[in-house]
C-alpha cells in the first residue's frame, strides 16, 4: 500500500454515470470519475445538492438509481462493502456516555487496526491528549470530531469519505484535518472531501468536482 | 476459499442447521398431539386429570336428550362410536344442536358425568339439499336400524 | 429474446401497464359484476337449502369466497413484494401496496360473515380456535403493512419495507390454511376440494365457484384501479403522466 | 493489513453495548418496573380473590413481559440510528447479520433476562400456582428470546421514524401471536396437570428457526430503511 500505483492498477474508486434519485426526481448526478492512490478530490456544492448522499452511495449505504460504483476496479456489491472505505458523516457515530479510548476500541474492533499505530497515538495527533478517559459527552463540538478523526487513522481504510469535515473545527483543527489527508494521500491513500465552500482543503492542489454540474464527466 | 463464498457457506449451512432442529422438535411435538378437544372414549381411558377444565367433543347420541321442564337445565350422551359420557348443562343451546350433531363442550368431570359451562355445536364440512338427505335417510333407515340396535342395549 | 419475458418487460413499464389496465378495466369490471349477480342469485334463490342448516348457510357465497381471497390476495402481495425487494420492479410495488387494503376489507368480510354464521349454528359469535385466530391475525397484518407503508414518506422505499414486512407474515398463511387439519378444531374442514370430490351436493356448489369468479375478477378490477392511481402518483414527474393528466383535463 | 476477525467484532460490540447498558442503568430497570406496575393492576381490576387471580396468573405475567418486552425494542436500535453508529455497524467488513445477532443478544440479556428474573415475584403476587412456575418459567425462557429476534426485525423496519411506537405495536404484536398462544398454552395445560411437552417444543423449533433467520431478516430491513 506504500508503494506508488502504477498507472495501470484500477483506481481505489471510480464514478460510472452516478445517479441517484428519490420519489424519481434526481438528488445529484449522472457523475463520473476516478480517484487514485494519492488523490484528494473535494466535492463542492450548495446545500442540497446531494453531497451526503453521493457519499452514502459511494459507500454501500444507498443503492445507486443509476450507473455503477467500482472499488478497485470490481463493483460494489453488498458482499464486498466497504473493506476499503471508511465515512465520516455528519453523525459522527461516537457515543458520548463512553470515553474517546472506549470508541476507538470499538471501531478498531468493529473495522480493524492499521498496523503501528495505537489509539493513543492516534488521539495524541488529533490534540486530544489527556482526555482519553472522559465521558465523551463532556467534549466539545469540535472535540468529538477529533475523535472521529482519530478513528479514521486507526483503521485500515484506504479510501476516506468525509462529509463536511470541517463543520465545528476551529482554525486550528481546520489545519489538522488537512494534515491528516495529506498523510492519508502520501501513505497512499485516497480521500474523497465534500464542502459547501466555506472551507476547503488547501494544501496541494486538490481537484474538484462541483457537484451541482451536472453531465460534467472528470477524468483522472 | 473466496470470503464471499465461505460466508455463503456458513449462512447455508446455519439455516440448514436450524431447519433440522426446528422439524426435529416439531416431529416431537407432533407425537405429543396438542388437543383442541377430548373425546369419551380418551376421557375413559383416564387420559384427562381430574379436575382439569377441558373440551369435551363429540355426536349427541340418538335419543338421549332430555330437558327438565322448569328450567334451561340438559342431559344428552356424547358419543364418539366406541364409549359414551353423560354431560350435564344449563343454559341455552345453539340452533343446531339436536341428535346426532357434533358438539364441543367445554366443562369439567363431576363424578362420571361432564358438566359443562359451555356447549358450542359443531357442523361438518357436508352441505346436502334437504330432499337429497330425506331420500338418503329413507334408503339408509334399514341398515340404521341394525346398526343403532346393539348400542340401545 | 424469448417473447414472453419482453412482453413482461413492458409489462413492468408503468405508461404502458396504464394503457393497458384502462382497457381491461370496463372489462373486468362488468364480468366482475355479472358474475357477482349470477353467483348471488344462483346462492341465495336457486341453491337448495340445507338437511342441517336449512337457510342459514346461504353465508358460504360471500364467507368462503371472500376466506379464499383473503389468503389468495395476501399471497398476492407477498409474491410482488418479492419481486419488488429482488428485481426492484416499480410495477410490482405498486401491485403489492394497493393489493393490501382490498386483501383486508375481504379478511374483514370473512370474519363479519363467519361471526354472523357462528352465532346461530355453533352458538357463538366468536371463538378462540386456531382458524379464527389466525384469519385475525392475518387482519392485523394486512393493518400493518398499510400502517407501515403509510408511515414512511419516500414511496419507493415505503413499499420496499411493507412489502419486507408482508414476506416476514408469510409464515401466517400456512397457519391459516391448515390449521383445520393441524388440530381439531370447531371450525369445520374444507368442503371445497381441489384434490378429490367435493363434499357438497353439486345444485350449492355452482354458486359458489361463480362467487369465488365473481371476487377474482372484482379484485383484479379494484387492484388495477387503485395501482393506476397509485402509479400516476408515483410518475407525476414523468412526461408520460403529464400527458394522461394533460389529457384527463382536456376531457373534463 | 488486518480488518480484524469477525470474533472480536463481536467482543467490542458486546463489550461497548454493555458498557453503555452499565452507563445507563437506571434506564435498564424501567422494563422490570413497568412489568410489575401492570401485574399490580390486575388484583385492582379483578379483585383480590387469590382464585380468581390464580386462574389468569401465568396469562398475565405472559402479557406483563411481552409488553415489557414491547416497550424496551424501540431502543434497540434508537441511539445507534441517531449518533450515526448504526451507518458505521452497516459499514462494518464483518457479516451485518452477526453484528445485529450480537445486539440482539445484549438486549435480551439486559430487558428480557432481568424479566425472567422477576417472573416468580411476578407469579407470587397473582398466586400462580406452584406446579405451574417451573413451566412458566421455561416458556418464558424460550419464548422472551422469539420475542427479541422477531421484534429486532420490525424495529429495524421503522428505525428511521421519529415517532414509531404505536406503528411498532401494530407490526409486532400479529407475529408475537402464536409465540403467546404456546406460552400461554403449556402453563394452561400444566395447570390442568395435562402434558406440557408440545406446545414447549413448538416454541423450541420456532427459535431454532428463528435464532437463524431473524437476524438475516433483519439485516435485510435495517438496508432498507437506512435507504
Amino acid at each position: 500500500m506504500n508503494s506508488p500505483t502504477p498507472p495501470e492498477t484500477p483506481p481505489l474508486l471510480e464514478a460510472r454515470g452516478l445517479a441517484y434519485l428519490r420519489n424519481d426526481e434526481p438528488i445529484f448526478g449522472p457523475l463520473s470519475f476516478r480517484l487514485d492512490a494519492g488523490d484528494v478530490v473535494l466535492m463542492e456544492g450548495d446545500n442540497g445538492s446531494g453531497k451526503t448522499t453521493l457519499l452514502k452511495v459511494l459507500s454501500g449505504l444507498l443503492p445507486p438509481g443509476a450507473g455503477e460504483v467500482l472499488l478497485n476496479g470490481e463493483p460494489l456489491t453488498l458482499a464486498r462493502l466497504s473493506h476499503q472505505v471508511a465515512l465520516l458523516g455528519h453523525l459522527l457515530g461516537v457515543k458520548g456516555e463512553l470515553s474517546p479510548l472506549q470508541n476507538l476500541r470499538f471501531a478498531i474492533g468493529l473495522g480493524g487496526l492499521r498496523p503501528g499505530i495505537t489509539p493513543y497515538h492516534a488521539l495524541k495527533s488529533v490534540g486530544l491528549e489527556g482526555y482519553e478517559d472522559l465521558p465523551l459527552r463532556q467534549l466539545s463540538a469540535g472535540q468529538k470530531k477529533r475523535v472521529a478523526l482519530a478513528r479514521l487513522l486507526l483503521v485500515p481504510a484506504a479510501l476516506w469519505l468525509l462529509d463536511e469535515p470541517y463543520a465545528n473545527l476551529d482554525r486550528e483543527g481546520i489545519t489538522l484535518v488537512n494534515r491528516l489527508l495529506e498523510l492519508h494521500a502520501l501513505r497512499g491513500g485516497a480521500a474523497l472531501i465534500t464542502s459547501h465552500g466555506a472551507y476547503a482543503y488547501t494544501s496541494g492542489t486538490p481537484r474538484r468536482i462541483r457537484l451541482d454540474a451536472v453531465d460534467r464527466e472528470f477524468a483522472a | 476459499m473466496n470470503p464471499t463464498r465461505k460466508r455463503r457457506l456458513v449462512v447455508i449451512s446455519l439455516i440448514l442447521g436450524a431447519v433440522g432442529i426446528a422439524a426435529a422438535l416439531t416431529v416431537l411435538a407432533l407425537q405429543q398431539n396438542i388437543t383442541y378437544l377430548y373425546t369419551p372414549v380418551e376421557v375413559q381411558a383416564g387420559k384427562v386429570p381430574p379436575d382439569a377444565r377441558f373440551r369435551l367433543g363429540g355426536m349427541v347420541k340418538a335419543g338421549s336428550i332430555q330437558r327438565a321442564g322448569d328450567s334451561l337445565k340438559t342431559g344428552f350422551t356424547v358419543t364418539d362410536g366406541d364409549a359414551d359420557l353423560a354431560v350435564e348443562y344449563t343454559g341455552i343451546l345453539p340452533d343446531l344442536f339436536r341428535e346426532k350433531q357434533s358438539v364441543v363442550a367445554t366443562g369439567r368431570m363431576e363424578g362420571s358425568r361432564f358438566v359443562a359451562s359451555e356447549v358450542l355445536a359443531k357442523h361438518d364440512e357436508n352441505y346436502v339439499p334437504r330432499d337429497v338427505a330425506e331420500a338418503m335417510a329413507k334408503a339408509h333407515k334399514k341398515h340404521e336400524v341394525s346398526e343403532g340396535a346393539p348400542a340401545a342395549q | 429474446m424469448n417473447p414472453l419475458v419482453l412482453w413482461f418487460h413492458k409489462l413492468g413499464s408503468p405508461p404502458y401497464f396504464y394503457r393497458l389496465a384502462g382497457r381491461l378495466l370496463p372489462w373486468l369490471w362488468g364480468l366482475g359484476l355479472i358474475s357477482l349477480a349470477v353467483g348471488l342469485y344462483g346462492g341465495l334463490v336457486l341453491a337448495p337449502s340445507d338437511y342441517q342448516q336449512s337457510d342459514a348457510f346461504r353465508i358460504i357465497y360471500v364467507h368462503v369466497p371472500s376466506a379464499w381471497m383473503s389468503l389468495f390476495i395476501y399471497g398476492f402481495m407477498a409474491l410482488n413484494g418479492f419481486i419488488a425487494l429482488i428485481w426492484r420492479i416499480k410495477l410490482s410495488e405498486t401491485l403489492a401496496m394497493a393489493a393490501a387494503p382490498i386483501g383486508a376489507a375481504f379478511t374483514f368480510i370473512c370474519l363479519a360473515t363467519g361471526s354472523l354464521w357462528g352465532k346461530p349454528m355453533w352458538g357463538t359469535w366468536w371463538t378462540w380456535d386456531a382458524r379464527l385466530t389466525s384469519e385475525l391475525v392475518l387482519l392485523f397484518l394486512y393493518f400493518g403493512v398499510m400502517g407501515l407503508y403509510q408511515a414512511i414518506e419516500d414511496r419507493r422505499q415505503a413499499s420496499r419495507a411493507a412489502a419486507f414486512l408482508a414476506l416476514v407474515g408469510i409464515v401466517n398463511l400456512p397457519i391459516v390454511h391448515f390449521s383445520v387439519n393441524w388440530w381439531n378444531t370447531l371450525h369445520q374442514g374444507s368442503t371445497v376440494r381441489l384434490f378429490g370430490p367435493s363434499l357438497i351436493d353439486s345444485r350449492m356448489l355452482w354458486p359458489l365457484l361463480i362467487m369465488a369468479i365473481a371476487t377474482k375478477f372484482l379484485f383484479a378490477a379494484s387492484l388495477l384501479s387503485r395501482a393506476r392511481v397509485d402509479l400516476l402518483e408515483l410518475e407525476a414527474g414523468k412526461d408520460w403522466a403529464r400527458q394522461v393528466a394533460l389529457a384527463d383535463g382536456d376531457a373534463a | 493489513m488486518s480488518y480484524g476477525t469477525s470474533f472480536s467484532a463481536c467482543r467490542a460490540l458486546f463489550v461497548r453495548d454493555f458498557s453503555l447498558v452499565w452507563r445507563r442503568r437506571g434506564d435498564a430497570l424501567n422494563p422490570v418496573l413497568f412489568a410489575v406496575m401492570v401485574v399490580v393492576l390486575f388484583p385492582f381490576a379483578l379483585g383480590p380473590e387469590p382464585n380468581a387471580l390464580a386462574r389468569i396468573s401465568a396469562g398475565t405475567v405472559l402479557v406483563a413481559l411481552l409488553l415489557a418486552g414491547l416497550l424496551s425494542l424501540d431502543a434497540l436500535f434508537r441511539s445507534d440510528f441517531e449518533d450515526g453508529s448504526l451507518e458505521q455497524l452497516v459499514l462494518s467488513p464483518h457479516p451485518l447479520p452477526l453484528l445485529l445477532a450480537c445486539k440482539i443478544a445484549v438486549h435480551w440479556l439486559t430487558t428480557a433476562l432481568p424479566l425472567l428474573l422477576v417472573a416468580p415475584l411476578l407469579g407470587e403476587l397473582l398466586y400462580l400456582p406452584r406446579s405451574e412456575l417451573p413451566v412458566l418459567l421455561a416458556a418464558l425462557a424460550l419464548s422472551t428470546p422469539l420475542l427479541s429476534l422477531i421484534g429486532a426485525v420490525c424495529v429495524a423496519l421503522t428505525v428511521g421514524m421519529r415517532r414509531s411506537g404505536m406503528l411498532l405495536a401494530l407490526l409486532v404484536l400479529p407475529l408475537y401471536v402464536p409465540v403467546l398462544i404456546f406460552a400461554a398454552g403449556a402453563c394452561n395445560a400444566a395447570g390442568q396437570g395435562l402434558p406440557v411437552l408440545a406446545p414447549l417444543l413448538w416454541l423450541g423449533a420456532g427459535l431454532a428457526l428463528t435464532l437463524v433467520l431473524a437476524p438475516l431478516a433483519c439485516a435485510a430491513a435495517l438496508r432498507i430503511s437506512l435507504s
